[in-house]
This record gives C-alpha cells, structure tokens and sequence, in this order.
C-alpha cells in the first residue's frame, strides 16, 4: 500500500528565503504524526503544503502515489487543515461549523452534526448560536476545530489545536482525536509546542529545525554562541556558572544536541568524560521510551536525561533531589543551520 | 483702481455661435467695459436677472422680456438684433412642407404625424414653436407619440431630429453651425424660411437698481448704448460664421 | 432662498400627488439605473475580486488604470456610446440611441471602474487567513469567490451603493445618449437640468428632493444587509 | 466615430502645444478640486472615523442618511449652493458667486458624503483586535485615530480618489455656481459640456482626455501610499 | 502602602450575560500575579478591565486607591497590556516594537531599545526589517510581547504570552519577565494554560471560574453529568470502568474539585473513604507547595496528589507503577455554577 502523503524534494520559499527544505516525507494511513520544532522551523508551512492549502516552491506531493496540486478535485475534500490562525466566517458559530457541509452539498440536517462537533471540542450545544465575535480565546479555536471535524475527513492536519485551550479541553480534543482516527480512519498529522500532549497522542513525531527534518528528538538543545578555553576546548558556561564543553562546534553559532540517552546518572566522571550538577524537577513516563525520562535544572537550564531502571535507588531522584549527570563531549551532535 | 467687470447672463445662442467672444473686444475697446458672461436658457437668464446676480441680460424671449421689465426687476428693454427661425426636416420631406408657408407647413406635419421634435425647454425658441402650435394647429400635440420633445440645446435637439428622421423649428445661426459640423451635406435640410412669423427678436435689458443695490446700471446702460448705436450695429452685422451673417441689427425701430 | 422652500413643498405635491411627468421621470431612471447596475454589479464584482485577490505582474498598473477610469467624465461616455450607437456609428442598426437600454450602457460604463475599485479594495482588506482557511474547508475557487464576497459584504455593499449613487446621479449620459426626450427618456437628472435651465429652481429642488427620496428607499432596503458584520 | 479619433489627436495638441485655453481650465478644475478635497478630507475623514468608530444609538440611521446623501444630484447642490450665495442670498456680501471659491463650497459638500461612507466602511472592516492594542501601548485617543486611519490607509485612500473623481467629473455645480465663465471659472467639464453643445465633439472627447490625464497622475502619485499593506 | 491595583465590585456583561463578578481583588506592585482557569472563565475579560483597556459594566478599579478609568492620563501609560489576539501594525517589526515609544513622544534611538526588546524574547535582531505579515505564528506573538517590553511599564499584563511559543522561549519569556521586575520593579499579571510554566513563575495564582474567583486551585476538576445508583449515592464512571463518588451535587451537571491534599497514597480503604487505582505518569516540584507533586492517571483522566515525604519508600512512586488513592467523598468541594 502506498503511504497516504509523501513530498518529494519539497522546497518552499518567501521572498526567496528557503524556510522549507525536505527532500522525503511519508505518511501512512490511519497514523497519528506529532510535528515538533521551534518557532520558525517550517511546521505551518509543512502543513499547508501536505494539506494543499498552499504549493511548495519546487517539489512534489503525492497522494497515494499521485502528484497533487491544489484544488485537486479528488484529494480537496478530503483533507482538511485548521490553521495556526484559524478564520472565523463574520457568522454564527453553527454557519461556521456547518460551512463546510453546506459547500459539500449537504441538505440541511446539519443540525446534530454540529452539535456532534460541538460537543467533540467539550462546547456547550448553545454555543451554536453565538456569533464569531462573542467567543473567548479558547473557545474560538475550539469552534474552528469542531469545524473541521464535523466534515470527517480522510486526512485531518492541525496546526497548533491546543494553543490557548484549558487542559480539560486539551483532554477532550484528544479523546476527538483518537475517535477520528478510530471510527472515521482518519490520518492526523499535528504541530504543537505542547511536547507532553503530542508525545502522549502521537505514534510518531517528526522533529523540524530550520526547515529541514532532524533524525534525533530535540529533547536538549543548547543554542551558541559557543567560547573557546586556552587549552582550544569549546564551551558554554550557563546561568549558575557551570561549564558544559562540546566538541569543536561547525559555526560558533551553532546549536548542540545533546540525546538524552548521552546523558548518563553515574555520578563519578570517567575517563573523558564531564558532568554537570542540577536539581531534578520531575520525572515522566512517555510511551515513546521504554524507560522513565526524569527532567534536571541546571541553572536556566532544563536537560531531559533517561532513567535505566537499574539506576533507580530509593527515592534518590525524586523531585527536588540533586544529582550528577556524566556525558561524552564527542556524543553531542550539531544542528545544520 | 480697475473697473469692476460688467456681469451679462445670456442664452446660449449667443455664446455658441461666438458672437459675444467676437463682441467682448470690441466693447472693451470702445468704452472700457470688461464683459463677462454666463450662458444659460432664456429662463434661467432671466432668474439670474430677477435674483441680482447679473447687471445686463441679453436674451430672445420677448413675452417673458415684458413681463420681466413690467415686474419692476429689470428696465430699459431695448431690442437691436434678430435673425430668423427655419423649419428643417429630411431631405425626403414626408410631410411635403418644402417651400411652404410656416402654418401650412406645421399643420402638414400634424397631419401627416411625421416625427417632430421640440426644444421642449422654454427656451425662446421653445416659445416660439409653442406659439406657433398655438396659432396654427389650435393647439400643441403634447401627447403624441411624434411629438418628441428633447428638453435641450438647439444643436442637440437637431442632432435628436436627425437621428429620428424628423422635424424641427431651430435658429438659422445653430443650423449654420450643425450643417458645417456634418460636412456641408447634413441629413436635415432648411425646409421653410423667409417667413415674415419667424422673426427671432433679440434685446437687451438692464437689471433694476432698486431692487440690486450692487447692480451696475451705469456700466449696463453704456453697453446697451453701444449696441443700439451705430459702431454696435455694424459690429453685429460683420459678424460671420462659416461665411454667412447670422444677425440683423434692427435697433433702428427703437 | 425661497425657491428652497418652496421647492421642498412642491416635492410632496409632486410625489404624492402623482404628477405623470414626474413618475414618467422616475419610472425612467429605475429603468435605466436598474439595468446598469445590474450588468456593472454582475460583471464588476467578479472582477474587483480577481484584482483584490491574484497578485499578477502589472496589478498595479491596472488599479491605476482602474483608479483614473473613476474619473471618467459623463458627457465624455455619452459621446463615446453615442458615437457607437448612433445611425451614423458601428451599432447604429440596433436602433439604441435615445432609448433606457443606450443611457444603461453609458451608465454601465461609469459604474463598472467605481464597483470594480470599491471591490477589489474590500477584497484586499479580508484577513488574510481567510483564503488557506476556506481551502481547507474545501471550498473550490467559485466558492472561495463567493464566501470572500459575502465577508466582504460591507465594502462591497458601499461599492454598490457608491456605484448607484453615481448612475442616479449622472446627468451627461442620459442627456447625450437619452436626448431628454419627454414621456421616454427623460430622466430624473435630466429633467432637473432643464427646469434650472428653464429658471424653474423650486422645480428643479422638488425633483432632486424626489431624487434623494428613491436613494433613501435603495439604501434603506440594503441596510439591512450591513445587521452583524 | 471619426470624432473619436480626432479627438484623440486633439487632445495631444492642446496637452503638447499649451493652448491657453485649455490651460485655464485645468487650472480652474484643479484649483477648485484642491479647496474642495482639502476641505472633504479635513473634515470626512474624522467624522467618518467616528461613525465607523463608535456605537451609539441611532447609528444606522446616521449611516442610512449617509449612504442617501451620496445621491445628491450636482445641480441640486449648485441650486442650494446658489440660494446660499446669490446676491439675494444669507451670503451674498461675501462675492462667492461665479467664483472658484464657490465652486469648492459645493463641491465639498459633493464630496463629503464619499469621503465619510466609505471612510466609515474602512475603518469598520479594520481588525477588532486594533483598538485593544492600541490602548494597550498606550496611545491616546487622537493617536488611535491617526494610527486607525493609516492601518485603513487602502481603504481611505480609494475613498479620496473616489470623492476627487466624483469633484473632478461633475459639471451642475460648476455650471451653476460657477457660471462657466471663460478664463474665470470655466473648468474642464463645463468645457465639455459647452463644446459639446456646440456640436465640437472632437473638442469635447480632447478635453475629457486632459481630465483623464489629472486623474491618471493623482492616481499614479497616490499609488505609492499603496505599497506594502 | 496601597495595593497597585485593586478592583471592587467588578461586574463585566456582554449582550447582558456577566462574565465577570468579582467582589474584591488587590495586586501588590512588585508581585507576579498568575491567572489562571477553564476557556471562557473570564481571564482576558479581568485582564482587559485591570489594565484600563476596557470599562467594567459596573464597579471600580483602583490603581494605588484611586479610582481610575480608561484613558485615565496617568495611569494610562503606566499600563500595559499584551492582548490574547495582539494587532500587528502593517509595518515592519521594527516599527511595530518602537511604536509605544513613538508616541510616548521618545525621540530617535529607538534603534537600541528595539534590539535590546528581541534578545529579551529570543528573536535575532535581523527580524526587525521583517514586515508583520512575514512571521511565523510564535514569532508573531513574540514580536507583540517585545513591543510591551519595549515600553517597561510599571505594570505589566499578559494575556497567554506562550501560547504558539517553543518550549525553549518561553524560558526565555520567564526570564524576560524577571529581569522586568528586577531592574524596571513591574508588576506583572500572567494568564496562561500552561499551568507548569505559571506555577513555576508566579507568586500567587489567582483560580477563575465561571467569572468568579475561587478560593481553591484548579487541580483536579471533574465535570458533570453525576448519577445516583439506587443507594441514592451520586457517582461518576471513568473511561475505563471505575466509579467516582461525590457528595450530592448542587446541580446534576456542576463541577467538583478535589484538591491534591484530599487524594491520599495510602492505598488501603478506611471507614468512609473510596478508592482509585491509576498508573503514575510523572512527580513534579512546584515552589508553591512543599512536597512534590505526583500525577496518576486513571482511565482518562489525570489526578494530582501531594506525595508526603514519609510516604516515599523506594521506587514505588516512579512513572509506570501502578497505586491506589484513597479519599473521603465529603471532602470533595462544588464550583459555583
Ligand atoms: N508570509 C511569510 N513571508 C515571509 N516569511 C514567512 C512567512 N510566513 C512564515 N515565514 C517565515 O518562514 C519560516 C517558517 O514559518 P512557519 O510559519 O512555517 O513556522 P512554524 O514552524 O509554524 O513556527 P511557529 O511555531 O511559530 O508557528 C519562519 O522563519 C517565518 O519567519
Ligand atoms: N465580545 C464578546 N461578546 C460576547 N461574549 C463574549 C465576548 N468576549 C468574550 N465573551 C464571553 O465571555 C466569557 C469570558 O471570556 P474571556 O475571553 O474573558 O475568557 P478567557 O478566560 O480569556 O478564555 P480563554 O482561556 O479561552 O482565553 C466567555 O464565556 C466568552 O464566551
Ligand atoms: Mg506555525
Ligand atoms: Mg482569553
């Protein structure tokens, strides 16, 4: 079976500046794809040009193995994005989730959709009667959502769905989530800051930086500018005076990354190795790892460290803990800029 | 210190045929006087008249003129110029009033319903058409459908009656000009002329002191001097368009 | 002064009295207003759109152009319908000189640069998240086209009604084109403007007063367009 | 249709050649088209900021009566205007008649309604979320103002060239108020409509091209504020 | 000394529907005040109202006890705000950070005070040439706060300033607001969802609900419908099949919340009290309370507990395990409707 979604050689310019740069990208059917990166590294714009909202400068997106291009009168109505910045029509709430229906040809009877939706995004059925300008932040995002999930699509692309949304409300769009997937077999692919929900929803998460797609998570990056020490070694001291040394970085500007499997709790350095002291402020469990992952403040700092369970003695790393990390310099690698 | 300019509202006849930009000069010349002009229908000449707004009026209405001067908003009327009224129509004359006299011939488009059109504006010629209705058809065929009655401009009226094949009463000085504009070989031709009811009496009147304080009866009394005497008479009489005289000084009956 | 007055008191006689040559008049101008502003609505709409929306190379260019079409003057349509569709001109056998249906065509002409101008600048000041987010609801282009017009509504509601305004309005076309021709071509405009030639100013107030009477009723009724934006 | 034409050739001829005339006129129309826009603009803008602006009661009829002004026939305007200015007239000692000055007096209020109607539509469609912000940095009152007119500034700017096509264009108020007088207050359209009553088509459809000519280079001058909205 | 800002008796409607209804709420200059409660619960509307950018319907804000109003000439400057949805100017970023200081009359130099206002946001100087319609979402919303930071007002309000931010920056956002109350004394209100970043920042944090202000935290709300079983017990069922008991409920529909204190670890039922069983998915330390914090996860739904030290013994408690919480169902409290 072919992958529902692939881009081939996707570049993607404004005002000839390459923000998007992804030479092979598949998506299955029927998966869950989280989309992480910070501001800036081309996640909206990715997501516009799998949705064919938008045409990339050069490349090519396949549907099912066929080249599509906007407006494509198969794929159009069956993918469907909420944008970072989702329009409301000047309607009501109940216009603006059953517009898509309507545009769809649907004769009335749009009444228990949009409840349906409604109450997918945890809204109250009388939201339906208010106007798109009668809405708080949150609420607002959530009818946009609803509007895109009343239509089931095949394939549902969401930029930022929990951006100022309460948690409950997080909840409840991902048990929508979830139920898309399930009952309507739809793909979803999704951007989100929010690194602890996407982590729990997704089956997969790509990692964006710069417009290009990293192979490793971006669990600890340290941005340059990066100092060099009488005896030529590279360094960074952060905010409570500790050093962290890296190897010689490719632009003093560079950001490192530092997998969180390189960095190990054996307190004692050895050989080559360097440590770093900090405060441990919680410990997670993620369904992408197979062991708990416990979070370490070190000055402003907060490192994501693995936790192999044999390391677990009493309730040394409980919260508020302090404890000493060990790492290989030559272990950390280097973002492309 | 310079004189204030002398205000003349008048119809536009005169100002299309470009006999008061030949006469401006020639007045200023002789005594001294700026003239300035507003054209308009007869009827609003003779409002900006009767509202102050102008000093002298020189207009062709003379049943309206009387009844301006005997309402005490103007004085003086003294008449020094006409020329003539034509009937044309197309060069196939459906109604056959070619050589006619003018009754006959209104009383042949009656009857015959070929396509008339009216100034329908109460300019003078309007009122000259109307009374011309009046006296040889008993009455003015409002309603018919042949009767058309445009509401504008000499030329424009002329333009509507060629368009529609039809007749009109019009100024010799407007068809001069509409026949040098087609060429020389217009559509519409001069059907009936010469006649004695088709006199077109143009006059000048001065606007009431008494009643326009501001009102510049001196300055107004020497133009209407200048034109009833000799050196106006002539200057009207040399004035030409495309060759031909369009304006007969008659101040002598005076 | 008085002629105001008195022209104000001679509106109501006019109107309610049901003076023929005035509904003539009337009568006349909606005809004539109606079928200009629907052909400039149906074909300008979908044209300002286009220019507010697709950014092409020469856009500029062609909004100035738009832009100075805005001025273009009304006696200069009327002379250039009127050489069209005079006996003498290319469309003469169509017989549409001094009829409704040739004072529409000029009046067309004038509307078209005002609702094509109006258009594309309420176009250009939707959101701009308006379009990726009715792609994404799976609207096609006519659709796109006809949910951005309707977000738009009130830009494109002041276009129309500008446009009418100055179709209503004009003078130079209906003259030239019309020929003011009572009982069949004499318009509002054009009967206003023989009254003051004819120094009848109390009329000619009364017929700009019923004027404005049939503006009020069109931008009443479209009020109601502009509840909830 | 040959009038066209030579008209065009004509147009060349009094532009290039600086027939005095013609150059009278264009310096009468812009003139009054200076004072008139100075003054529509100084006072529209503002007051069609506020009804865009605020909420009060009685707000649509305001912009009901508005939207009805936008109709008023020229000649209409030129016969109050003159009522005002007439030697007879509340105004007469000022010596406005038959002056550019005048003129401008009623162009102005030709314009004022444009201005208003569709500065109002601009600053409706601004974003809700401007004024919030603006207080928020800070801004005074005055500042929300200047700021909302310049964030609106596409939308301002077509009412302006709107309002100036609609001054530059109309003939009633010229005729009327200005009395058409050569050298004095003879502007481009009364030309126009005086050599059209002529039967000087040519000259007619010349002259309208001079005006396209003003038009075009406000347009093109004012195209530049368009940059970058 | 009096508080900053003290509101009383405020009351917000819109179209007749109040919002808002606050008895009396006092913010000490120098303090970072949290906001922090559901979508629709009122914060932007009680942010809105503290920094005079709108009028209450009815009641009194007080800046330093006396009573002040929108475009109160003093206060007005002193103030600002960073709306949830914040205008761009269409212009530069440039212009659109020196803006405030434009029309406070400051003259030139606005050069410094721009650069120093993107570092304070993790933005490169070279964004100031960008026009506004050329950011991406979090780049946008950090241009916004830039623009606020440029102005160092006495009093600063931010309605959800990470909302679309990366994880990284809005650190740097927590140290931007700091540094604001360090070097320039700002006093700072912060609405937000995100409840770790909040809890992490702020001094106290004030709970909306439904307009009102709560006496308790938001930690665990569960809301309605409840049931009765035929002892007339009112319950609720949990995705994956256990009960919840709850004393009667005001309304079949309200919300209960039961605060972290009343969940206990000790896992064996005593007398009256109920139990749960979940799995751990994390423990936090937050500074406002002195025990670390445990989330456990049961069916859906996440609860929080306080982790007394004493009931630490060995890894019992680290992500995975599975534990049971014992509560008493009549220390289970109602929010107001
Ligand atoms: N319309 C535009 N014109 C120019 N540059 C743009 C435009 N939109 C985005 N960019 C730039 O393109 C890059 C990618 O933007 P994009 O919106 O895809 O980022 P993102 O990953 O979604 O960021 P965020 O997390 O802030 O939403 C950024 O550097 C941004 O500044
Ligand atoms: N302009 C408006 N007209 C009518 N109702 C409004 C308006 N703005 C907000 N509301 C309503 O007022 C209530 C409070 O809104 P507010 O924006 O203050 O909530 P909020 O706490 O900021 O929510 P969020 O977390 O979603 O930003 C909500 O119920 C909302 O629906
Ligand atoms: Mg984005
Ligand atoms: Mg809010």
């Amino acid at each position: 079976m072919w992958p529902l979604l692939r881009l081939r050689n996707v570049r993607h310019n404004y005002n000839g500046r390459t923000v998007l740069d992804i030479a092979e990208l598949s998506v299955s059917a029927g998966t869950i794809t989280g989309l992480a990166g910070p501001n800036g590294s081309g996640k909206s714009t990715l997501l516009k040009i799998l949705s064919l909202a938008a045409r990339c400068t050069s490349g090519t997106v396949y549907l099912r193995n066929r080249p599509v291009l906007p407006f494509d009168p198969e794929a159009h109505r069956r993918i469907s994005l909420l944008p970072q910045e989702a329009y409301l029509l000047r309607r009501t709430v109940f216009d603006n989730i059953s517009y898509g229906l309507k545009i769809r040809g649907q004769k009335n009877q749009f009444r228990d959709s949009v409840a349906a939706a409604l109450e997918l995004v945890g809204l109250d059925p009388s939201f339906a009667g208010r106007f798109w300008n009668q809405l708080s932040g949150g609420e607002a995002q959530r009818v946009a959502l609803a509007a895109r999930l009343a239509l089931k699509p095949d394939c549902l692309l969401l930029d930022e769905p929990t951006a100022s949304v309460d948690m409950e409300s997080a909840r409840c769009i991902r048990r929508a989530i979830l139920l898309a997937r399930r009952e309507w077999g739809t793909t979803l692919i999704i951007a989100s800051h929010n690194q602890s929900w996407l982590d729990d929803l997704c089956d997969t998460i790509i990692y964006l930086y710069n417009g290009r797609i990293l192979e490793c998570s971006l669990e600890n990056v340290l941005l340059g500018p990066w100092l060099q020490n009488n005896r030529r070694e590279f360094y960074k001291e952060l905010a409570d005076g500790q050093f962290i040394h890296v190897p010689p970085p490719p632009h003093p500007d560079s950001s490192a990354v530092i997998a969180s499997a390189v960095l190990k709790l054996s307190g004692a350095p050895s050989g080559s190795s360097r440590t770093l002291t900090g405060t441990v402020s919680g410990i997670f469990f993620d369904k992408h790892f197979t062991e708990p992952r416990i979070h370490i403040v070190c000055g402003d700092h907060r490192f994501v460290a693995c936790v192999p369970d044999m390391n677990l003695n009493g309730g040394d790393l409980l919260p508020g803990r302090t404890v000493t990390l060990s790492y290989q310099p030559e272990d950390i690698s280097w973002l492309e800029k | 210190a310079q004189q204030k300019p002398l205000m003349m509202a008048t119809t536009t006849s005169t100002d299309n045929t470009g006999l008061l930009e030949y006469l401006a000069p020639l007045v200023k010349q002789a005594t001294g006087i700026d003239l300035k002009w507003v054209a308009t229908g007869t009827g609003q000449a003779l409002k900006l008249g009767e509202n102050c707004d102008a000093d002298v009026l020189m207009v062709h209405a003379p049943a309206a003129e009387k009844a301006f001067v005997e309402a005490g908003f103007g004085l003086n009327r003294r008449e020094f110029m006409y020329n003539d009224f034509i009937i044309i129509g197309p060069e196939g004359d459906p109604a056959a009033i070619k050589g006619k006299d003018t009754c006959t011939a209104f009383k042949a488009i009656l009857d015959s319903k070929a396509v008339f059109v009216s100034r329908g504006d109460d300019s003078g010629t309007h009122k000259m058409e109307l009374a011309l209705w009046k006296q040889c058809a008993e009455a003015v065929p409002d309603k018919e459908s042949w009767y058309r009655q445009a509401g504008q401009e000499m030329l424009a009226t002329i333009n509507i009656a060629g368009e529609q094949n039809g007749y009109t009463l019009t100024d010799r000085g407007t068809y001069i000009t509409y026949e040098a504009n087609l060429g020389g070989n217009p559509p519409l031709k001069i059907l009936v002329e010469g006649d004695r009811k088709l006199l077109n009496q143009y006059s000048v009147i001065e606007v009431n002191p008494e009643r326009c304080p501001k009102a510049q009866q001196e300055l107004a009394r020497k133009l209407g001097d200048w034109l009833v005497g000799k050196e106006g008479q002539d200057a009207v009489a040399a004035f030409e368009l495309m060759n031909k005289q369009l304006f007969f000084p008659n101040a002598a009956k005076n | 002064m008085d002629f105001i007055l008195e022209g104000i008191a001679k509106a109501f006689v006019l109107l309610l009295q049901g003076d023929p040559e005035t509904y003539s008049a009337v009568w006349a101008t909606v005809q004539a207003a109606s079928m200009s502003m629907t052909a400039s609505l149906l074909v300008g709409i979908p044209l300002g759109y286009l220019l507010g929306y697709l950014n092409f190379p020469g856009k500029k260019g062609v909004r100035t152009v738009v832009d100075t079409l805005l001025s273009l003057p009304t006696v200069f349509i009327g002379l250039i319908v009127y050489a069209f569709i005079s006996n003498r001109g290319p469309l003469g056998e169509f017989g549409l000189l001094f009829t409704l249906t040739g004072i529409a065509i000029g009046q067309t002409i004038l509307a078209l640069p005002v609702v094509i101008a109006l258009t594309a600048t309420a176009v250009e000041s939707l959101d701009r998240s308006l379009r990726p987010t009715l792609i994404s609801l799976g609207a096609t282009r006519m659709q796109i086209f006809l949910t951005s017009v309707r977000e738009a509504r009130l830009g494109i509601l002041i276009a129309a009604i500008t446009a009418s305004a100055r179709v209503l309005t004009e003078v130079g076309i209906s003259m030239m084109v019309g020929g003011n021709i009572k009982w069949h071509t004499r318009t509002i405009t054009t009967a206003i403007a023989l009254e003051t030639n004819k120094g009848e100013f109390a009329t000619g107030i009364a017929l700009g007063l019923v004027l404005l009477a049939i503006a009020f009723v069109i931008s009443f009724s479209l009020s109601f367009l502009r509840r909830r934006a």
